[in-house]
């Protein structure tokens, strides 16, 4: 069975219909990207899925529950944790206090999973006590992934990481993730930045105006000349 | 004599309603149609019954006099006594010059930042007013008020009959004034009014000067609260810091705009008649019912619930068809439901 | 976590000292006492007045953090908060004054102070009142708003409605009159510089502090007052971090609201007495110091709290002290002219 | 045929938030009558730009020229005093107020906004009305808008809304307008709908147009330019032909090869 199914998924904001209907899956520790030009609604997708934009009609499974009426805060408890692209950190809070309210539905000791985020993001190491509104762009996607990831998730959904960074940034951020996926967590990703995501990906998406248009391995999305003429047009 | 009581009653009754349904009318130019939000009524109240009060009241003998210097005798000034009462408009001219420039002052603070800031702005102007009317009293004689405030008009009939004469005094201002206020804001000037209050950035991107029109409309607002407040100093003929308590000179003028209905002229006036029927009715009803500290309560209680139960008010707010030029080409489609709040 | 990141750590340690120092009351109160003292050793300013400022203040703060932190997390102007003040004043006066006497405890003259232990109990039991009661009114009135997404600024109206609503239950409960806790007339302290000190405005002092610091201590200390700020700060990602919002809705009530009752309590032993309009009135000096501090600022309006306090008070000495809330008001409006956003709003608070 | 002078010059616009550089040193012309499409991946400070040049915000450094007049650091209700309009990704109309109203309410200098003027020279509002309705139902009927002009802004539908935005630039006889996503979730027919009216207002109204917009089928058949935007700077311009053959529009959007996998 599949980690996560959304099956004709359609959703959007106010009375604007974003998603059409779109389905995927992922499985059990894979990295699954998802690509397509601006405003074909990934990013309302990553809400959809984390609860924040109520879905209109379809479903929504995650690991053999239906989630697609349940309230964001309850979703973070299942497991399934979100970064926003933007906005994702607590900007007047410090660093620690940022990876403290990641950490808001454990009823244990957590200290120890801190450590162990400093121990994974040593940049966020060198000064817990800053606060998260003074960080670089690189390092405020560090604290926003440790954030999430605190509650031990089984799936972390990253709305475009690699956004904005410079490209050593990248390279740090992305070999992270990749160390998170080998520890067994699934993840998936939006992005922008195709090549870079589908060339490290189990599989990837494309999605056009809301809607599937197709869905492969990373690398053979990559090689694929649909892929552009769906990015320009023609 | 039954029959005249009751008369005589109801021309007081119906003066009040006149009244406060000016203030009504000047509220719902600042928050029906801008969406200002003025939480010291009382401030402009205050100013237009003093100015008046100042300039038209004849000076007291020195027997009365303690230590007050009042401002003018305008009532009493031959080169002004055309037969005609001149001075009346005089008065008005000057309460409107005062509360204009008040207003404006505010204003130019406030109307940048977000709405809340107003609010909290126009609470401490009605406080800041009042203490300097209580406490200077060289200025108005403080706690003590002022007293032997003139009768506009007060020569033509006994002054027993005198109520009939001021309640059509009063229906004049506020006929003109519902007619001045419903001709601009039906204009372009009050669609960019409604425009702002419902989108702020919307209509900075339509080319308004959104702020500037805030500030017209705010001293607007103002300033027919002052007349409001010109008109009360000269029915009532007494009045002293405790008159501006803000609950019946702010709290109730919210209370009838919010039940009448904002943004639309007559559910003001509406309001006007049914909160001041409400509050003065009450006080003939048995028990505790007639408490004015029970009415005090159902006052905050009729706020919050029509802010609830139904935000538009009785009437709620009309629909305007395009051509919106003068009142005699304005007919409302059909009562609009809101589409959202 | 194999490989060596060493290498690519970017320079922050150097930026982070100036910027991640928050003002804390520490901070914050030894900077009000030696300001005080500053000013009160001007020639020309007596030093008693200082010190009532300073009382005073300490009132003012108790209010103006409570406000602000609602203005914070819940976007709007509590018209209520200065009868939130009232309600706990007269719920306080109801314990001292008919419920513990008709229990055969009456109490006045307690140790150095004027009033009697019975209102020490009373605090509390006002506290919890005043808290239950803002509790139900955000549930059947606020709530309803928020749900139906109306505007800030009508959020605000309603909340004068209850303002309103709340001083007649009182007028209607107790009437209008000026009332007293039960009280004995006490020795004042004498100080060196001509400065006379009730023993109550030493108690008012202290649990001003002590409910200030407790204040800072959830909010930085606990998982509540983190979470607080967490959704002040980004209420989306704390809804995705699984903050829920009415918990942090309820404990800012609570926080508030006690605060608030216990102001009230205070400002009615400091001025003797009180009287249903005390609260609203005093909605002009807690509302100042809060844009003084900047909206949604604790520690500003902490800060911003004593300067109204204390300024209000020495004005006096050249002016009538019934002008004291245009002082504070006057203050408000100097700084619209010159800060907008108020003096002690911090760079990158995200707002 | 002379060279076409530029309506817009942009000269090393610069806008920074904070620490992130939205905007740099961005450097493009829009000549008069085109439609020119604004594409690029996310991020790549497309409205940022529409927001300095239409006066939203300041820009931290730079020029930019209109008629080659300098607008910079002017206000948004300044730039479109000079007939330079935009509107917005998400439509902002005026909820409780009729689609005609919305519209009647844009045009600039109308007697009607002064205080006294209905009060003092009814006979002037009037004839301004008049022929302001008369603009409007115009642009109603250009966009087929006709049946609901009566009918609240708020309860328009999604792409009629955009509709009416694209209307209430319309009002403003513009000489340049900024559509920032025109098609954004809109259906087709709306969609064929808001085409067509911006070739018929290019056309007949000499409207110049600058559009972002993600439909690249709706971007290639409207524009007769492209200019592609890439963190903050503008990286090609030209055709949709050239743009669409342009390797390095390709790299901009699904990344350079040469960056590769770790």
């Amino acid at each position: 069975m599949a980690l996560l199914e959304v099956s004709a998924v359609v959703s959007g904001y106010g009375q604007t219909e974003i998603l059409h209907g779109v389905s995927l899956t992922i499985d059990d520790g894979e990295i699954v990207t998802i690509i397509g030009p601006n405003g074909c609604g990934k990013s309302t997708l990553m809400k959809t899925v984390a609860g924040l934009v109520n879905v209109w009609d379809g479903t929504v499974n995650f690991r053999g529950k239906d989630i697609s009426s349940t309230p964001p805060e309850q979703i973070a408890r299942t497991g399934l944790c979100f970064v926003p692209q933007t906005r994702n950190v607590f900007p007047t809070l410090s660093i620690r206090e940022n990876l403290e309210m990641g950490a808001f539905l454990r009823k244990d000791d957590f200290t120890w999973r801190i450590e162990e985020m400093y121990r994974f993001f040593p940049d966020l190491a060198l000064d817990p006590g800053r606060r998260a509104g003074s960080l670089s762009g690189g390092q405020r996607q560090m604290l926003a992934i440790a954030r999430a990831l605190m509650l031990d998730p089984t799936l972390i959904l990253l709305d475009e990481p690699f956004a904005g960074l410079a490209p050593a940034m990248v390279y740090l951020v992305l070999d992270r993730v990749l160390e998170i996926n080998r520890s067994g967590v699934s993840v998936l990703l939006v992005e922008q930045n195709a090549r870079q995501a589908l060339s490290v990906s189990n599989r990837g998406y494309v999605l056009v105006s809301g809607e599937n248009r197709l869905e492969d391995k990373g690398s053979a999305l990559l090689d694929n000349p649909e892929v552009s003429r769906l990015y320009l047009g023609g | 004599m039954e029959l005249a009581g009751v008369l005589n009653y109801l021309v007081g009754f119906f003066i009040m309603v006149g009244i406060y349904g000016i203030f009504s009318l000047g509220l719902n130019v600042q928050w029906g149609f801008t969406g200002l939000f003025n939480a010291g009524i009382a401030g402009f109240f205050a100013l237009g019954a003093y100015t008046t009060a100042l300039l038209t009241t004849p000076a007291p003998d020195a027997a009365q006099v303690e230590d007050f210097i009042f401002g003018g005798n305008l009532a009493g000034l031959p080169y002004l006594d055309w037969g005609i009462d001149f001075w009346f408009i005089l008065s008005l001219a000057a309460v409107a010059l005062v509360c204009g420039i008040v207003a404006y002052a505010v204003g130019r603070l406030t109307l940048r930042l977000s709405g809340d800031y107003l609010a909290i702005a126009t609470l401490g102007i009605a406080e800041a007013v009042r203490l300097m009317f209580l406490n200077e009293k060289w200025i108005a004689n403080g706690s003590k008020g002022l007293y032997r405030i003139p009768e506009f008009l007060g020569d033509l009939v006994s002054p027993a009959n005198y109520d009939y004469l001021f309640l059509v005094v009063v229906l004049v201002v506020l006929a003109l004034l519902y007619l001045a206020v419903q001709r601009v804001v039906n204009s372009p000037w009050g669609r960019v009014l409604r425009a702002i209050r419902e989108d702020e950035v919307a209509a900075q991107s339509s080319g308004k000067d959104v702020y500037s029109f805030k500030l017209q409309a705010f001293i607007l607002g103002g300033i027919i609260m002052g007349i409001g407040g010109a008109l009360y100093a000269h029915h009532v003929r007494f009045i002293s810091p405790i008159t501006f308590d803000p609950l019946l000179a702010t709290f109730v003028i919210w209370a009838m705009l919010m039940v009448g209905g904002s943004g639309n002229n007559r559910g003001a006036l509406l309001g006007a008649f049914v909160v001041w029927g409400i509050w003065s009715g009450t006080q003939f009803l048995p028990w505790f019912f007639a408490d004015p500290n029970f009415r005090f309560f159902m006052i905050g209680v009729l706020i919050v619930g029509v802010i609830l139960i139904r935000p538009g008010g009785i009437l709620g707010e009309t629909r305007r068809v395009s051509r919106v030029v003068g009142a005699s080409s304005h007919t409302p489609v059909k009562e609009g439901g809101n589409p959202k709040e | 976590m194999t490989r060596p990141l060493e290498t690519r750590l970017s320079p922050l340690s150097r930026l982070a000292g100036p910027i991640r120092r928050q003002w804390s009351p520490g901070h914050t109160t030894v900077a009000i006492v030696l300001a005080a003292l500053a000013i009160g050793l001007l020639p020309f300013v007596h030093m008693g007045l200082v010190v009532n400022g300073v009382f005073l203040g300490a009132i003012i703060a108790l209010g103006a953090v409570g406000l602000t932190l609602i203005y914070g997390i819940l976007h709007f102007a509590n018209f209520a908060h200065g009868d939130y003040m009232t309600m706990g004043a007269y719920v306080a006066l109801f314990l001292t004054a008919s419920f513990f006497p008709w229990l055969g405890v009456t109490s006045d003259g307690f140790g150095p102070f004027t009033f009697g232990f019975t209102l020490l109990i009373a605090l509390p039991v006002a506290a919890i009142v005043v808290i239950a009661g803002a509790i139900l009114l955000d549930r059947f009135v606020y709530r309803r708003l928020r749900d139906r997404g109306v505007s800030d600024l009508f959020m605000s109206m309603s909340s004068m409605g209850v303002a309103i609503a709340l001083r007649g239950l009182v007028q209607m409960i107790w009437g209008g009159d000026i009332e007293t806790y039960p009280r004995e007339s006490k020795q004042v302290f004498h100080l060196p510089m001509d400065v006379r000190i009730p023993p109550d405005a030493i108690f008012i002092a202290l649990m001003a502090v002590a409910l200030v610091v407790t204040v800072y201590l959830v909010l930085t200390r606990t998982r509540i007052g983190k979470a607080m700020r967490a959704t002040a700060d980004n209420p989306e990602l704390a809804l995705v971090s699984g903050i829920g919002t009415r918990g942090v809705t309820w404990w800012t009530w609570g926080i508030g609201a006690a605060l608030a009752a216990t102001a009230g309590v205070l400002l009615a032993v400091f001025q003797g007495q009180l009287l249903p309009i005390m609260g609203w009135k005093f909605l002009i000096p807690v509302f100042s110091a809060v844009i003084l501090g900047g909206i949604g600022n604790p520690y500003g309006a902490l800060a911003a709290a004593f300067a109204i306090g204390v300024t209000s008070e020495v004005s006096t000495q050249w002016m009538n002290p019934s002008y004291k809330p245009a002082v504070a008001f006057a203050m408000m409006i100097a700084v619209l002219l010159i800060r907008p956003k108020g003096l002690f709003t911090m760079a990158g608070s995200g707002r | 045929m002379a060279v076409p002078t530029p309506i817009l010059e942009v000269r090393d616009l610069v806008k920074d938030f904070g620490g992130v550089r939205a905007l740099d040193h961005c450097t493009l012309d829009i000549e008069p009558g085109h439609i020119t499409g604004i594409i690029g991946p996310n991020g790549a400070g497309k409205t940022t730009l529409f927001n300095v040049v239409s006066g939203a915000m300041r820009p931290t450094g730079g020029s930019i020229a209109f008629y080659g007049r300098r607008i910079e650091g002017w206000g948004m209700h300044r730039t479109f005093g000079l007939g330079l309009v935009r509107t917005f990704q998400i439509p902002r109309e005026m909820q409780r107020m009729t689609v005609m109203e919305n519209l009647m309410l844009v045009p600039a200098q109308q007697m009607g906004e002064k205080l006294w003027a209905s009060w003092f020279r009814p006979g002037r509002v009037a004839q301004d009305e008049d022929r302001i309705s008369t603009q409007a139902r115009d642009v109603l009927e250009m966009l087929t808008l006709s049946h609901l002009a009566d009918e609240y802004a708020g309860n328009l539908s999604g792409g009629q809304k955009k509709l009416l935005e694209l209307g209430r630039t319309l009002m403003a006889e513009p000489r340049m307008v900024l559509l920032d996503e025109p098609g954004a979730g809109v259906n087709r027919t709306l969609l064929r709908n808001i085409s067509k009216s911006i070739l018929l207002a290019s056309a007949e109204r000499n409207v110049t147009f600058a559009i972002i917009e993600h439909d690249m089928g709706f971007v290639m058949a409207m524009c007769d330019q492209i200019i592609v935007m890439a963190n903050g700077a503008v990286i090609a311009k030209g055709t949709p032909t050239e743009i669409q053959n342009n390797p390095l529009v390709m790299e901009a959007y699904l990344g350079g090869l040469n960056r590769g996998s770790p």
